[in-house]
C-alpha cells in the first residue's frame, strides 16, 4: 500500500456535476474502492435542496492512515461538466490534475492556471460506444481516476459488481466504462500525474459508511423494534435504510403523518415495553417538543435523532450546522433530566446510538442523539463495529408473566434512585398508569404539594444518578498533546476537521490538544474541566454564532473561551481553517 | 372474570354531577365485563380534556397523553403488543381540532383499535370555548356572538377517511351504548364512536332533554351499514332527528398485516440478545 | 395590464425538466394575466415541497412558510387585507399529511382564499418517500413494498370537510387548468383545486402517460356540481377513468363575514393612532 | 381610610369553597369593593383542573399602601363549606376569626385552636329567605366580612349592581343578601373583630384587575388588531376578554384549531401589516416554536404571551412556575434575535405588551411576554394606565400607496442596522417577498456561502441593536437600600412576595435590596452587573428547580448565587418564606 500525496501522505478527489448525475454515488464508488485496496478514506457531499440540475459535488480523501475530513485542497478533479472546472479549479492543488470531457470548450480565460495537468478524456463518446446511459460517464470518470493514481481497475469493478449484484447488464457495461475510462488514461497520460495510491493487494476488512448508517446499524444493535420517522433532510437516510431492511433488522418501520405523530408512537411503543426510536431535524424537532416533555413526565424511554441543518426555519436543508445544541438541551416546558449525546464519528454514531437506548431505558428518560448533516451524511471508513463493546442494559424493566409482589405495582413508585421499575404491559396483576399530570406513585392526578415535591424530587435523583453514570463513561475524549500550548474545544462533526488539523499542527511541531465534549446533558462538568486544565490557550470550534457549548462549559465549568472560531456557511469546516486560527492564536 | 368492582379505582371522580362521561364510563366498564377482557390486557390512551380523565377512573393500564395525540399513541401500542385491547378515549376538541391531523391518518392505516370520542360539543376542562363539533350558533365564551364555522361531522369525516367502523352512541342510553362499545372493541380494525356526551356545566343546548327528542336508532329504521353512501346521507342528518348506532362498517387489512416482523412474537415480548447484524454489515465493506 | 412577461421572476427555475409543476406554474400564470389581477394584489403562500418553490418563479407577493402550514396563513392574510388575492400552493404531504390538520378547519371557515394541491402522490423534494395521497402499492424509499394504507382523497376530505369549492385539475392539461384557476380565484370562498401533478423524478406510475388515458373532465359527462352526493361519487373514481373539473361548488357565506371590524377599512390599513381604552378600564375601576 | 391589621397595616381574608361555587368571583368582589373605599388589594386563586367540586379558595390582602401578594396568614376565612376550615384553619392568625355556616358541625377535635373567633352565620337559611340560588350564600359571607372589618354595605351593593348590570333581579337579591349577612354579622358579633378596614368615602379612582386583563389591555392600546389563540391555562382569559371585545377593540379575535395554526395565522396576519399576537402555555408553545423560526426567518414580528405553569407535560394545569426561561430563550432551530421579557405586576404586564409589539416592529423579530399563572390570574388594584408613557413605533414600516423608490423594493435590503424597510401589502410598484429559507435580500432561496452569511449577519446586526435598546429600556429595576446587606434577585411573578418581603425587612431595619430581572432576552448583562454589585448577600428567588435565571445571570454578568430559594409546588412565594430565608442568609 502506497499513498503519496502532494503534501502528506493522502489525496484528495473532487467529483463535480449536477444533481441527478448521481455525484455522491460516484464519489462513494470510488471510497469503496480504495478503502478495499487498503486505504482509509472520507468523503463528503455538497449540494442544494434540488433534484435535477444545480451543481453537487462530492470530495473524496484517501490515506495510508485514518481520515477524518476533506482535506482543504482538492488534488484530482473529475468533473462531469464545465461548469465544475470553473467552480473548483481554485482548490486545486499545484501539480493537481483535471479530468473532463474532451469536448467541453475552455476558452483561455476561463482557465488561469498553468500549474495544473489537464486530462481530457473522451466521456461521452466511450459511453456512446458502449450504449450505457449518460450517467455511466462518471464511471469512465472513475476509470481514469484510478489509472491516473495507479490504483487497480479490479477492486474499482469488484465493487461495481457488489453494489448493482443482481443487475447483470449494468454491472457490464459499468465495468467495460472503467476499463475503457482506465486504458484512456493509461494509454494517454501515463504515469505523469504524482499522486499515487497503490493498493496493498489486501483488503483491510474495513466498511464505509454514513453517520446515518451507523445511527440505524446501532439502533438494530441495540434492539430497537420500533422506528417511526417522518422524512426530513438529513435525517431520512435512516428512514429508507430502515425501511429497507425491516426484515432482517425484525423492526416495525412507519412514516407518519408528521413528527409529532413520530414521537408520540415512538412514545407508545416504548410505553408498551418496545425500544423505539425516531430522527428528524430541527424544524420536525419543534413539533416533537411537547411529546418529549411527555415523555419525561410520564417517564418512558424514547430515543431520538437530530441532524442539525443551519437555521433559523427551513433555512438551507441540505447543509451542515451546530446551532440547535441550547435548543435540544432546554426543549420543551419544565425541568427534567434527559440524555444530549452528540457523535463526532461514524463509530461513535453506532456505539452511542446503542448507549442512548441504554440510557433511556435505564433512567426512563428522553434521549437524544444530536447530530449534524456533515456528519452523517459523509463516508468515513472504520472498523467494523463490535457489537459487545456497549451491549444491552434494559435498567429496571421487569419481565414477568405475573405481578407477584404483595404490594400492587406502582408505575411511579418512589425509589431512593429515583428510578421506579417498569414492567410490561399484559403481566397478570398488574395494570400500568402512566400520566402526564403530575401523580401519585400509582399514576393518578394529584395537585397536592408534598405529592407533587415528592414526584419532582424522584425524577430529579434519576437526573442525578445519570448524571454520574454520564460521568464514567467517557464523556468527553482528549487528543494529542499532554502540554500543550493550545487545546481545540469542539463538539460533534467538528471532531475530523480538528484531528486533520491536529496532524497538521504536529507536523509544525505545535503542541496540540483537541477536546471533544460528546455528552451534553448531563453535562459532565468535571470532565470537561480536567481536559481543558493546562491545556494553554483555549481556542472553541462550533459551527455556529453564538458559541454554545462554549456558553455550557462557562456555565458548567467555569472555562472561558478567549478565542472562538465560527463557521456558518453551512459548509463544514475545513482542517486548514482550524490550523489557521490556531496558528493566529499562538 | 373482571367484576365491575375490579375495574374501579380509588381516584375521587371530579365530573360534574350528571356530566355525560359517566355514561360513557359505566358503558365502558360494562362492555369491559360483559367481553369477559382482563384488566391487565386492555390499555385506555386519553387525550386532554374532561374525557381525558378516564384513565383515573377505570382500573386497567392506562396513559394520559398530551393534549391531541391519543390516536398515534394507540396505533404504536397496539403495534407493539397485539395482545393488548387498545381503546382511545378523546374529545371532540382533542380529536377534531388540534388532534385532527391524525385522524385521517390514522383510519386510512387501520390499526385494530377503538376511538371513542366524547363528543360533547364544547371544550369542558377549559371551561367552555367552542369545540369544532359545536354547532353553528352556539355562543361560547371565544365565540360571544355565536359560532360562524359549520360544524365538523365527525361521521362523514370518518367515512371520508376509510375509516372501517364508524358509530355513534349517546352517553344518557347505557344499553345502546354498552353494546356499541362491545361491537367497537371486537371489531377488527378501526372504529370510532362518536358519543353524544352532555357537558351540563358548559352546553346548554345540546342537553339530555335536546338529544332525548331526537335521537333515534340506525337498527331500527333498517340502515344498511354496507352501504357507503346511505351512510354519507345519515351521517349528515343532525336536526329534528339524530342517528345512532353503526353508520357503516367493512372489514379490510389491518395496520399490523403491513409489517413482516408481526408475524412472531408481539414486538414487546421479544428477546434483545443475539442480535447478529454482521450480515448487514457486509454491504458496507 | 399585467402580462406574462411581469410575473417572471430572476430566480433561476430548479424543477427537473419535465416536472408538472411548470404546467401549474404557467396556468397559473395564464389565470392571473386572463384575470388582469394587478401583482401587487397578489399574494402566493408555499409550504415545503418542490411546490414551495412557486413564490421563487412567480412575480407577486409570497411568502414561503414552513411544511403544511400554508392554510393558517393565507386565512390570516385574507382576513388581514381583503384586497388581496391570497392562493395557497401546497404539496400533497404538504396539505394532506403534516398539514390536515388545518384543511378541514380552513375549509369549514369557509375564507375567500384558493388552495391549490400540488399533487404528485409522491413527496418530490425529500427524495421520493410515500405521500398520503399515493395510492396502496406504490413502492418507494420508505414503502419499498409498497404503501398499505388506503390514500386520503382530497376531493371526499373536501367535501366531508364542507369546502364550498372542490375541483380537480391536471398539470397536463394547461387551458383547462388555466380555466378551473380562474374559476377558483373568482369563487367567492374557499376553493380547493386539486392538480394531478406528474413527478417525472419518483412516482413511476402516475405518470403523463398514466393520466392522459385516464383523464375526463366532468363538464363534459354532464356532472352536476351543486349535487353533493353524486360528487362524492365522482370524488371516488380512480381507476381507468379519473375524473378532473369542479365537483363541487355551492355559495356560503365566507369567514370575513364573522368579524364585524372587518366592514371598515383592511385591517392592514387601519390606523392606529387614537385609540383610547378608557371605556374598557371602567369595569374594571 | 383605615386599615389596622394585626401585625401590620393589611387584612387578609380568604374565602374557600368548591369549584363551581364561585369562589374566584366573590373573592373579587370583595376586592374591588375594598379597592372602591380606598384600600389597595391584591387577590390570588388557588384551584385544580376540575370544573365542579374540589377545594377552591381565593386569598384577598388590602392594606392602605400598596400590596403586592397576598400574606402568609390569614385573619378572617369565609369558609363556604367546612372542608375550608379544616383545611385552612392553622393559617389563621392569632385573634382571626371564621365566618361559615351555623349549621356546619364541629366536633371538638376538629378545630383545635382555641386563639381564633367563630362567627356562625345562617348562610343558607338567608338565601333561602331570599328565595336565591345557593351560589348567594358567597354574598351573604361577603356582607358578614365587611361588617365584622368595619366596611361599608353600600360600597359593596355598588359593586355588585356594576358587576351584574342589566340583570335587575339577580342585582336586587344580592343586594339583599350582603345587607342581611352584613345585618347579622354586626347585630350578633358587633365590633368585635380586631382587624378594621374603614373606608375613606372616596374612591382613589384605581383599577383592579389581572395580568392577563393587563395583557389584553396592553394589546388593544397597542394597536393590536389580530388575535389568534388555542385556548389553554392560564392564558385562556385573553382570548375571553377579547373575543367579548372585539368591537369596541376592533380586532379580529379567533380560536383556531391548535397552536401551530393560532401563531401561523398571527404570522399571516402580521406579513400583511397587521400588528397581531397569541397566547399560550407551554405545551402550546412547544407547537409554536417552528412558527417561532419561520417568524425570525421571514423577519416577521409576532407577539406571543406564555403563562408558564408547572410542567413537564401537562404537569399541573392551574398552577404556576417559572420553569419555561430557558425553553422560552431557545427556542426553535438556529440562531436568531428575540425579545423576552417578564412583567412583573399588573401595570407591567399592561406597559411591556406595548413595549413588546413595539420592539416586535421595529426589529422585525418574535416578541415574546413571558409570564405566569400566578402573575395573570391574580387581581392587583393599581393606578389606572396612561396610554402614552409607552405609544406606538412601527419602526420601518412604509404605509404608503406607491413604491416609488428607483431600486425595486427589498424585502431583505442589507442595511447598516440590519432593519430592513417593510412596506403594506399590496403597496402599488412592489411585490414583497418573505422566505423561509435562507434567502437573497429580495428574497429569493439561496445557499451561496456569501450571501447566506451577509444575510445571518444582518439579523444579528438587529439582534445587536436591539440588545442597545433594551439596555436603555430599564431592563432591570431595583427596589430597597443602596446599601444594602443582602440582594433578592427575581423575575416575574415573584416581584410581589418579594415587595412585600422588602417592607417585612425593612421594618426590622435589615438593610435589603430587590432586583428584577425584566428583560431575558436581549439580557440586560450590563444592567444587571451595575444592579448586583455592591449587594451584599445574593440570593436569588425563583419558582424552579434549577436556577433558570441564575444561569443566565451567570452566563452574562458573571454573578454566582450562593443562596437559592426555590418553589416547586405551584403555589406562589408567601412574602414570609423569602424573609426567613433571607434571615437564614445573613
Ligand atoms: C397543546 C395544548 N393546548 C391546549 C391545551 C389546553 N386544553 C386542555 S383540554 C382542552 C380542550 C378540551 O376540550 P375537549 O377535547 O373537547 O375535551 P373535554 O374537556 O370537552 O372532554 C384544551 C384546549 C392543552 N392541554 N394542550
Ligand atoms: C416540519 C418539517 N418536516 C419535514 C420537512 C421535510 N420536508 C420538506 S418537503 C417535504 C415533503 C414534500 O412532499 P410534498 O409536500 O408532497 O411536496 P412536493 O415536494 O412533492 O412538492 C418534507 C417532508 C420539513 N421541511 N419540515
Ligand atoms: S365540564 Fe362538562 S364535560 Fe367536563 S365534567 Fe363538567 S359536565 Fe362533564
Ligand atoms: S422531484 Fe418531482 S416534483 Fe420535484 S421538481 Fe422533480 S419532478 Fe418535479
Ligand atoms: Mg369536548
Ligand atoms: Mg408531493
Amino acid at each position: 500500500m502506497k499513498c503519496i500525496g502532494f503534501r502528506d501522505n493522502s489525496v484528495s478527489f473532487l467529483v463535480g456535476g449536477q444533481a441527478g448525475q448521481g455525484i455522491t454515488r460516484s464519489g462513494s464508488l470510488l471510497g469503496k474502492a480504495l478503502m478495499r485496496g487498503g486505504f482509509h478514506v472520507f468523503g463528503a457531499n455538497d449540494y442544494p435542496s434540488v433534484i435535477r440540475g444545480s451543481h453537487n459535488f462530492y470530495v473524496l480523501r484517501a490515506s495510508d492512515e485514518e481520515v477524518h475530513s476533506q482535506a482543504d485542497t482538492v488534488d484530482l478533479l473529475l468533473a462531469l461538466n464545465k461548469e465544475t472546472i470553473l467552480l473548483h479549479k481554485d482548490e486545486l492543488t499545484e501539480g493537481g490534475g483535471i479530468i473532463y470531457d474532451e469536448q467541453t470548450e475552455l476558452s483561455k480565460g476561463e482557465l488561469e492556471r498553468g500549474d495544473i495537468n489537464m486530462y481530457p478524456v473522451p466521456l461521452n463518446a466511450i459511453v456512446e460506444e458502449i450504449g450505457g446511459p449518460s450517467i455511466m460517464r462518471n464511471t469512465v470518470a472513475l476509470g481514469a481516476a484510478i489509472a491516473l493514481v495507479g490504483f487497480d481497475a479490479e477492486i474499482m469493478k469488484g465493487v461495481i459488481s457488489d453494489t448493482f449484484a443482481g443487475r447483470g447488464g449494468i454491472i457490464e457495461m459499468n465495468h467495460r466504462a472503467v476499463e475503457m475510462g482506465f486504458d484512456y488514461a493509461r494509454e494517454n497520460y501515463g504515469d505523469g500525474f504524482r499522486c499515487r495510491l497503490e493498493p496493498s493487494g489486501e483488503n483491510p476488512g474495513r466498511i464505509m459508511l454514513t453517520g446515518n448508517d451507523a445511527v440505524a446499524l446501532g439502533a438494530i444493535q441495540a434492539g430497537c423494534k420500533f422506528y417511526a420517522a417522518y422524512p426530513m433532510t438529513p435525517a431520512s437516510p435512516v428512514l429508507h435504510y430502515l425501511a429497507a431492511k425491516d426484515m432482517e433488522a425484525e423492526m416495525v418501520v412507519i412514516q407518519p403523518e408528521s413528527e409529532i405523530a413520530a414521537l408520540t408512537m415512538v412514545l407508545g411503543a416504548a410505553y408498551a415495553g418496545v425500544r423505539a426510536m425516531t430522527a428528524t431535524s430541527g424544524g420536525g424537532f419543534c413539533l416533537m417538543t411537547e411529546a418529549l416533555g411527555l415523555a419525561a413526565m410520564t417517564e418512558t424511554p424514547v430515543v431520538l435523532m437530530i441532524g442539525q441543518r443551519p437555521g433559523p426555519s427551513t433555512g438551507m436543508a441540505t447543509y451542515s450546522a451546530q446551532a440547535d445544541l441550547l435548543f435540544t438541551i432546554h426543549a420543551s416546558q419544565g425541568e427534567f433530566p434527559r440524555v444530549v449525546v452528540a457523535p463526532g464519528d461514524v463509530a461513535e454514531c453506532f456505539y452511542l446510538t446503542m448507549e442512548a437506548f441504554n440510557l433511556a431505558e435505564k433512567y426512563q428518560v428522553p434521549a437524544i442523539i444530536l447530530t449534524d448533516k456533515y456528519l452523517i451524511e459523509s463516508h468515513k471508513s472504520t472498523e467494523p463495529f463490535d457489537p459487545g463493546k456497549v451491549g444491552i442494559d434494559r435498567g429496571d424493566l421487569l419481565i414477568v408473566d405475573e405481578w407477584t409482589d404483595a404490594e400492587e405495582y406502582k408505575r411511579y413508585k418512589i425509589t431512593e434512585s429515583g428510578v421506579s421499575p417498569r414492567i410490561l404491559l399484559g403481566t397478570r396483576g398488574a395494570t400500568v398508569l402512566a400520566n402526564s399530570n403530575e401523580h401519585t406513585e400509582y399514576g393518578y392526578t394529584t395537585t397536592d404539594p408534598e405529592r407533587v415535591m415528592a414526584m419532582g424530587e424522584k425524577r430529579f435523583r434519576k437526573g442525578n444518578a445519570l448524571k454520574k453514570e454520564v460521568e464514567d463513561l467517557n464523556p468527553v475524549k482528549v487528543y494529542g498533546a499532554e502540554d500543550a500550548e493550545v487545546t481545540i474545544v469542539g463538539w460533534g462533526s467538528t471532531k475530523g476537521p480538528a484531528l486533520e488539523a491536529l496532524k497538521m499542527l504536529r507536523r509544525d511541531g505545535v503542541k496540540a490538544r483537541f477536546v471533544q465534549v460528546v455528552y451534553m446533558a448531563p453535562f459532565p462538568a468535571e470532565a470537561v474541566g480536567a481536559a481543558l486544565k493546562g491545556g494553554g490557550k483555549l481556542l472553541l470550534v462550533e459551527a455556529n454564532r453564538t458559541a454554545q457549548l462554549g456558553a455550557l462549559i462557562k456555565l458548567n465549568s467555569g472555562f472561558t473561551f478567549e478565542h472562538f472560531l465560527s463557521k456558518v456557511d453551512g459548509r463544514p469546516f475545513n482542517p486548514g481553517e482550524i490550523y489557521d486560527k490556531v496558528k493566529e492564536v499562538l | 372474570m373482571v367484576t365491575m368492582q375490579d375495574l374501579a379505582t380509588p381516584a375521587t371522580n371530579t365530573w360534574c354531577p350528571g356530566c355525560g362521561n359517566f355514561g360513557i364510563l359505566m358503558a365502558m366498564k360494562r362492555a369491559i365485563v360483559q367481553l369477559g377482557l382482563e384488566r391487565e390486557k386492555v390499555v385506555a390512551v386519553t387525550g386532554i380534556g374532561c374525557h381525558g380523565k378516564m384513565t383515573n377512573y377505570i382500573k386497567v393500564n392506562g396513559i394520559h397523553v398530551i393534549h391531541g395525540r391519543v390516536l398515534p399513541v394507540a396505533t404504536a401500542i397496539k403495534l407493539a403488543n397485539r395482545e393488548l385491547t387498545v381503546i382511545g378515549f378523546a374529545g371532540d376538541g382533542d380529536a377534531f381540532n388540534i388532534g385532527m391531523g391524525h385522524f385521517s391518518h390514522a383510519a386510512r392505516r387501520n390499526p385494530d383499535i377503538t376511538l371513542v370520542v366524547h363528543d360533547n360539543l364544547i371544550y369542558g376542562l377549559t371551561t367552555g370555548q367552542t369545540s369544532p363539533t359545536s354547532k353553528r350558533g352556539l355562543k361560547t365564551k371565544s365565540t360571544p356572538r355565536g359560532v360562524f364555522e359549520v360544524a365538523v361531522n365527525p361521521i362523514t369525516q370518518a367515512l371520508a377517511s376509510d375509516a372501517s367502523f364508524v358509530a355513534r352512541g349517546y352517553a344518557g342510553d347505557m344499553r345502546h351504548l354498552t353494546e356499541l362499545f362491545k361491537e367497537a372493541i371486537t371489531f377488527p380494525g378501526f372504529a370510532m364512536v362518536d358519543v353524544l356526551q352532555p357537558c351540563v356545566a358548559w352546553n346548554r343546548i345540546n342537553t339530555y332533554d335536546f338529544y332525548k327528542e331526537r335521537v333515534y336508532k340506525l337498527e331500527e329504521e333498517g340502515h344498511d351499514p354496507t352501504d357507503l353512501m346511505k351512510a354519507y346521507e345519515r351521517g349528515r342528518e343532525w336536526g329534528d332527528r339524530i342517528p345512532i348506532g353503526v353508520f357503516y362498517k367493512v372489514e379490510r387489512p389491518v395496520y399490523r398485516e403491513n409489517f413482516p416482523v408481526l408475524k412472531g412474537a408481539p414486538l414487546a415480548r421479544q428477546k434483545l440478545d443475539g442480535i447478529d447484524i454482521s450480515g448487514l454489515l457486509k454491504e458496507f465493506a
